[in-house]
């Protein structure tokens, strides 16, 4: 079954008027069906919406928002759900000002990999009843100005909807319709890291070099993450020695992502929002990713953050020299 | 191989590091067999650790273990000496495979009573 | 705005003929904000001191860099001169150009420009030092000793006798511990009655020293001097004003289903009670899980026979806040549970026992009044096995991975016991190795076998059965014999591994003290800090850091007693200043630098900012200075760079790491 | 993926060049002020040379030592970086140098993930006792960085 917007908006309404919040933190849509945007409902819902387009984590507005007196009622996707939980583990929000509606999600889909398609002029989605391919995978029906146009849903999801292994929500006050959700794991989620391990030296060398050579230090890889909630970044405080407004050289390409990854190093909940976002289409969660690949490896499971804990027979920094050099 | 590679093969096979006794002698205060071996739990453990493998292999103690690994069991150190004592029997019982039938000898059990087949299996089994 | 002097030392030729000292001086000289620089022989030196000071005078410096020892060396020599031509003692940094330069570069080309490098960076280093101020706080003159036996009781007596005031707190009704309950102490055979009762009455008397029996620390917050504890008293229904200590109350009470605690349970004891004869307080308690009165509501027999009118059924906890200077933990031992050990059947058969009922059942104070019987039939046993090492240094997850330490001399102190009062027993003692390091306590094990004819046997037993006549056959090897034994017995006695009393990993935690995997408190330093915790103000004593026998007790009790007087006789505390600084501007109040902060020295505290976007309240974080130590963790583990090192600010690296990279 | 212009002129050599005469590495050691350091001190006292290219900066604990520190060092031309603590368990601070050991593992893992040489990089554990220990370490460390030659992937190029 198809997730509706409506039928969230009627939740949404119903909860506002037993008066579990005052106002509602949910998407909008915009000029074109997909380009929805994150948007303060405060007396009326027109533009509400809630669909495929819909893939921008909201948790991080809580951070402003839960200042406010009265609740704000937030719609949470099950991999933002995660997202929310550390800003409350970390004492960014205050949760008890949030109403957090857990929302089902069935993958959110990149206009970029319809263009991609070639296909314009886009004016909906629904979703094909007949014709489920053999392999059990769905497909979509895009709408354009020049007629329906069938493109199976896998090739048009999110590369972070791909990698999504969180369908259940976590830490929501209550969660709506979560037999809605879809699971759009590919099985793949080190894959591309495991690539770039597999690379010799060099090769590893030029690929970062040529993709974070493209960043243009818009910031917004940092200022849509959940966990990068500091509120001055180490980067922007001119008395911190690393401040940086934009990329002079490669060093400080590299350093600044470096330090990034570093920075959310055990607490990135993998939301792949970094990479989403990037207008140059870096693929920081690869970063990310290492980290969480590593911190899988060397230290198993812990309920702290990696950095913030230790046990005495941890791996010793040796460890990265031991891993074979793939290029001699 | 000499004496003390096989009593490393048999640490090996044991996965057992004998180094970790501490010659309380546990082991053999729990043994039920104790006044059958001549060789006890805990002197396989010395005895392996310092390579006198051969004396083990060739005494009867190997068969009077019961695997009952109540020496497993009691041992305060985890060493775990019924694993050496069922290593040292391997490899006494893979020597022996190796001597003890052979395709020269196998020709003085033909007769009309034996069926081949079971001598084909005498073969596959004792000779390594 | 900066005015740098730099001091290059010859340290006769240790420097000087490895490097070229004029040409560093004159380097140096032209470095960006140095107005002063100058050589000398010895810089340490009263003269070399003086060419500081009339420096520091006629340049008005603000900074001062020397070029000579390590800073391990000289580091306070010259802060202390700093301080005496009146600028801050940190302002002041040195470049290690002996130890690190002069000692280990042979060329002079390469040792001198390294020296160069080394003095650039010192004053780059010296650019961004701040005038830091040594931090003070009062301190409250009064101790608190947690746990009341032995190992807390002379503590307490030592500061008290040094004219401090000290609390004990002791979860148990009575004060005195496991020693309470021991018999003879080894090597000497004297009677631990009559060296530790004297002791009791003393802590009880002792103008100084207040006792809080039967009870427990609830919350202690505070830092090093200034701790403040809640205690919880818990209710005895017995007013400690009133009682007299007669012990009518105890005779009277028709309850009798209650194991008595002080000899482990081998008798039992009414549900109002006094632990045993010589109790400090002397003052009964009721047991309200076992009291008629509380179960029923129909009783009260103890009350009707109270002259005193001491009971009080509606007694409630009562909790006491209290301020301290210092905190002793003296929590002691208990011994381990012996479920997991089947094969010796301790739960099984009456007659297999642990030591310390052993100890009980030779205690002319005991429930045999000294004779030894079997637990099973009264019977008077005439062969008795010891049995060492059960749980102890045992790597298999059923016991403990240590020597519990004082089970080899107890046993044979049992043994010996045992062969004098009842020459015609037999005993036999299993034993992996003896460790018998102490002033005549080899001898003392010695005697055992030689003078006493106790059995040694080395090996350890494996089995203890039933032999369907009610003896307890011990099967066991003794393995220098290489033989399996199966002994006849008519009584076991366990030696089981000793362990931090359960109470220490929840008290580890209200003092943020730490702690090893088996829960024994962990010292400051393993050699040089023994009695120490790494959390300042709390000290250690006993057995909770580590296993002890009594002389080893005594000898650390008073030795975290001198370390609290030490820190008692102080009205101030001075205190690093080099500490964690946050700025409450730029701190997202996240918890990172809490959690990975060793000594618990960061809270977090509302704080109303504006840093120009509005006033709003913040959760920030908040360095306690008098518990930092400096070690910067919080600082590398601050991602927004909120939290800062004072004497090693990340500018202050910053400026080194670029200087010598320059 | 495509690489653009720019960067083209900034990918490493195809063949490193071998290290010429001239090279002398530039190397950073951050040492903790209770192990470390005073190991080097007695480094010193018993005369054990290594080379003047290592060049000592005074922490208090190894976990004083924030990745940006290291990273600032390359970026000014240092070609490679050891950070010297007490050996685990023996912290003056009793739990720094845990907290420095993921933070290195996981730091290093990334530089060596980014292509940056993962020689260049080390943690040791050096206690105050340990001065043949410290001279040993700097020297095979300081021929390590040698032989990789000067440190092209990490540095700011204005720098070098």
């Amino acid at each position: 079954m198809r997730i509706e917007s409506d039928i969230i908006l009627g939740k949404v309404k119903r909860l506002v008027s037993d008066g579990k919040a005052d106002r509602v933190f949910a998407w909008k849509k915009g000029n074109f069906c997909y380009d929805t945007e994150p948007s303060l409902f405060t007396d009326n819902y027109v533009g509400f919406t809630y669909d495929d387009f819909c893939a921008a984590n909201l948790c991080k507005f809580m951070i402003n928002e839960s200042k406010k007196d009265g609740k704000t009622l937030v719609l949470i996707k099950p991999c933002d759900s995660k997202g929310l939980a550390l800003l409350e583990k970390e004492h960014r929000i205050n949760r008890e000002r949030i109403y957090a509606l857990g929302v089902p999600c069935a993958g959110k889909i990149d206009m970029d990999k319809i263009r991609e398609n070639g296909v314009k002029g886009v004016i909906g989605i629904e979703e094909e009843k007949e014709n489920v391919s053999c392999n059990g995978d769905e497909n979509l029906i895009i709408k354009t100005l020049y007629g329906d146009k069938i493109i199976p849903k896998k090739s048009v999801l999110y590369d972070k909807c791909l990698s999504c292994t969180d369908k259940e929500h976590v830490g929501c006050d209550e969660v709506f319709m979560p037999e809605l959700s879809e699971d759009t794991y590919d099985g793949k989620k080190f894959e591309g890291v495991k690539k770039i391990e597999n690379m010799p030296s060099d090769e590893r060398f030029s690929f970062w070099r040529s993709q974070l050579s493209k960043c243009i230090r818009c910031n917004a890889c940092r200022n849509v993450c959940p966990v990068c909630s500091c509120v001055k970044c180490i980067f922007d405080n001119d008395n911190s020695g690393i401040a940086s407004k934009a990329n002079s050289d490669d060093f400080e390409e590299n350093l600044y992502h470096i330090i990034r990854a570093f920075h959310v190093c055990g607490r990135c909940v993998d939301c792949g929002e970094c990479s989403r976002v990037c207008p140059e289409k870096i693929p920081l969660h690869l970063l990310n990713r290492k980290y969480i690949k590593d911190i899988k490896e060397l230290y198993g499971y812990e309920k702290e953050p990696a950095l913030l804990t230790f046990t005495k027979s941890d791996a010793e920094p040796s460890v990265i020299y031991e891993r074979g050099e793939k290029n001699v | 191989m000499t004496e003390y590679d096989l009593s490393l093969e048999a640490i090996r096979m044991s996965g057992v590091y004998p180094e970790r006794c501490m010659k309380c002698g546990k082991c053999s205060g729990a043994c039920p067999s104790y006044g059958e071996m001549e060789y006890h739990p805990h002197q396989f453990v010395d005895m392996i650790s310092k390579g006198r493998i051969k004396e083990l292999m060739e005494s009867d103690s190997i068969y009077k273990c019961l695997s009952c690994f109540v020496c497993v069991e009691r041992c305060p150190r985890n060493v775990f000496p019924a694993n050496i004592v069922e290593a040292v029997r391997t490899l006494s019982e893979r020597r022996q495979g190796a001597d003890r039938i052979s395709p020269d000898t196998l020709t003085e059990f033909i007769d009309g009573d034996t069926p081949q087949q079971l001598l084909m299996a005498v073969m596959r089994k004792y000779s390594k | 705005m900066n005015r740098i002097g730099v001091f290059v030392c010859h340290c006769g030729s240790n420097i000087a003929a490895a490097v070229d000292v004029k040409q560093v001086a004159e380097a140096l000289g032209r470095e960006q904000n140095v107005v002063f620089s100058a050589e000398y022989q010895y810089m340490c030196s009263e003269n070399g001191q003086k060419l500081i000071k009339n420096a520091v005078k006629e340049n008005a410096l603000t900074g001062i860099v020397v070029c000579s020892c390590s800073p391990r060396m000289h580091e306070a020599t010259f802060r202390k001169t700093a301080s005496e031509a009146g600028i801050n003692p940190y302002m002041v940094e040195i470049a290690n150009i002996r130890e690190q330069c002069s000692w280990v570069h042979k060329d002079i080309t390469a040792a001198t420009s390294k020296a160069i490098i080394l003095g650039r960076a010192a004053i780059a280093k010296v650019r961004f030092n701040e005038p830091l101020t040594v931090g003070e706080s009062g301190v409250t003159k009064r101790a608190l000793v947690i746990g009341g036996g032995i190992a807390g009781i002379q503590t307490a007596l030592d500061i008290a006798d040094a004219g401090y005031k000290v609390d004990i707190v002791e979860k148990k009704p009575t004060i005195g511990g496991k020693m309470a309950q021991l018999d003879k102490t080894f090597p000497t055979l004297d009677c631990a009655a009559c060296i530790l009762t004297p002791k009791m009455v003393e802590a009880a008397r002792h103008e100084n020293i207040k006792l809080y029996t039967y009870s427990e620390v609830e919350e202690v917050k505070g830092y090093v001097g200034n701790f403040s504890v809640k205690i919880r008293k818990k209710a005895r229904y017995v007013r400690e004003n009133l009682c007299s200590g007669c012990g009518a109350c105890a005779l009277k009470c028709p309850s009798r289903n209650s194991g008595n605690e002080f000899n482990t349970g081998l008798d039992k004891r009414g549900a109002i009670y006094i632990p045993f004869a010589q109790a400090i307080p002397n003052i009964p308690v009721i047991d309200a899980e076992h009291c008629i009165k509380f179960r029923t509501g129909k009783c009260g027999l103890c009350q009707m026979n109270c002259a005193a009118q001491a009971i009080d059924f509606s007694q409630k906890d009562e909790i006491i806040e209290e301020k301290y200077g210092a905190i002793v933990a003296a929590t002691g031992f208990d011994i381990i549970n012996l479920d997991k050990f089947g094969e010796y059947g301790y739960k099984t058969y009456p007659d297999v026992v642990t030591s310390l009922e052993f100890e009980r059942i030779m205690n002319a104070a005991g429930p045999t009044k000294g004779h030894l019987e079997r637990p099973s039939d009264g019977r008077q046993p005439k062969t008795l096995v010891f049995v060492q090492c059960v749980g102890s240094r045992d790597t298999s997850g059923r016991g403990k991975e240590y020597c519990s330490k004082i089970c080899c001399m107890y046993t044979a102190k049992h043994a010996m016991l045992t062969r004098e009062k009842y020459p015609d027993t037999d005993v036999y003692v299993f034993y992996i190795d003896v460790r018998a390091p102490g002033k005549n306590f080899d001898e003392f094990y010695r005697r055992a076998a030689e003078q006493y004819g106790v059995h040694y046997i080395k090996g350890m037993v494996g089995k203890i059965y039933d032999d369907g006549n009610g003896n307890l056959m011990v099967r066991g090897s003794d393995i220098i014999a290489n033989e399996q034994l199966t002994i006849k017995a008519d009584m076991v006695i366990l030696a089981a591994a000793a362990k931090p009393d359960d109470s220490a990993r929840s008290l580890g935690t209200m003092l943020t003290a730490s702690m090893d995997t088996n829960d024994f408190f962990t010292e400051a330093h393993p050699k040089l800090r023994p009695v120490e915790s790494p959390t300042a103000g709390v000290f250690l004593s006993g057995f909770c850091q580590g296993p002890k026998d009594i002389p080893e007790t005594v000898a650390q009790a008073g030795a975290a007693a001198v370390k609290v007087i030490g820190l008692l006789s102080k009205d101030r505390l001075k205190s690093n200043p080099c500490v964690a600084r946050s700025d409450s501007l730029i701190c997202s109040g996240c918890s990172n630098c809490e959690k990975v902060c060793p000594f618990g020295a960061i809270t977090y505290a509302d704080a109303r900012v504006n840093d120009g976007t509005g006033m709003e309240t913040r959760r920030v974080a908040v360095v306690n200075e008098a518990v930092c130590h400096g070690c910067g963790a919080c600082a590398a583990a601050c991602p927004s760079g909120a939290m800062d090192l004072m004497g090693f600010t990340s500018k202050q690296i910053f400026a080194e790491v670029d200087a010598v990279c320059r | 993926m495509q690489i653009n212009e720019k960067d083209k002129s900034n990918r490493p050599n195809e063949n490193p060049v071998p290290s010429d005469e001239n090279f002398t590495p530039l190397i950073v050691a951050f040492c903790c002020n209770w192990c470390s350091y005073a190991g080097a001190d007695l480094a010193g006292s018993g005369r054990l040379s290594y080379p003047a290219e290592v060049k000592i900066i005074r922490v208090p604990c190894s976990c004083r030592v924030n990745p940006t520190f290291i990273l600032r060092a390359f970026q000014k031309g240092a070609d490679g970086v050891i950070l010297a603590g007490c050996h685990p368990g023996d912290c003056h601070y009793s739990t720094g140098n845990y907290f420095t050991r993921r933070r290195m593992t996981l730091l290093f893992s990334m530089l060596d993930y980014m292509g940056i040489e993962k020689e260049r990089t080390r943690v040791e554990w050096i206690s105050a006792a340990e001065g043949a220990k410290f001279a040993s370490t700097m020297n095979e460390f300081a021929e390590k960085i040698n032989s990789l030659g000067k440190c092209r992937r990490l540095g700011d190029l204005r720098c070098v």
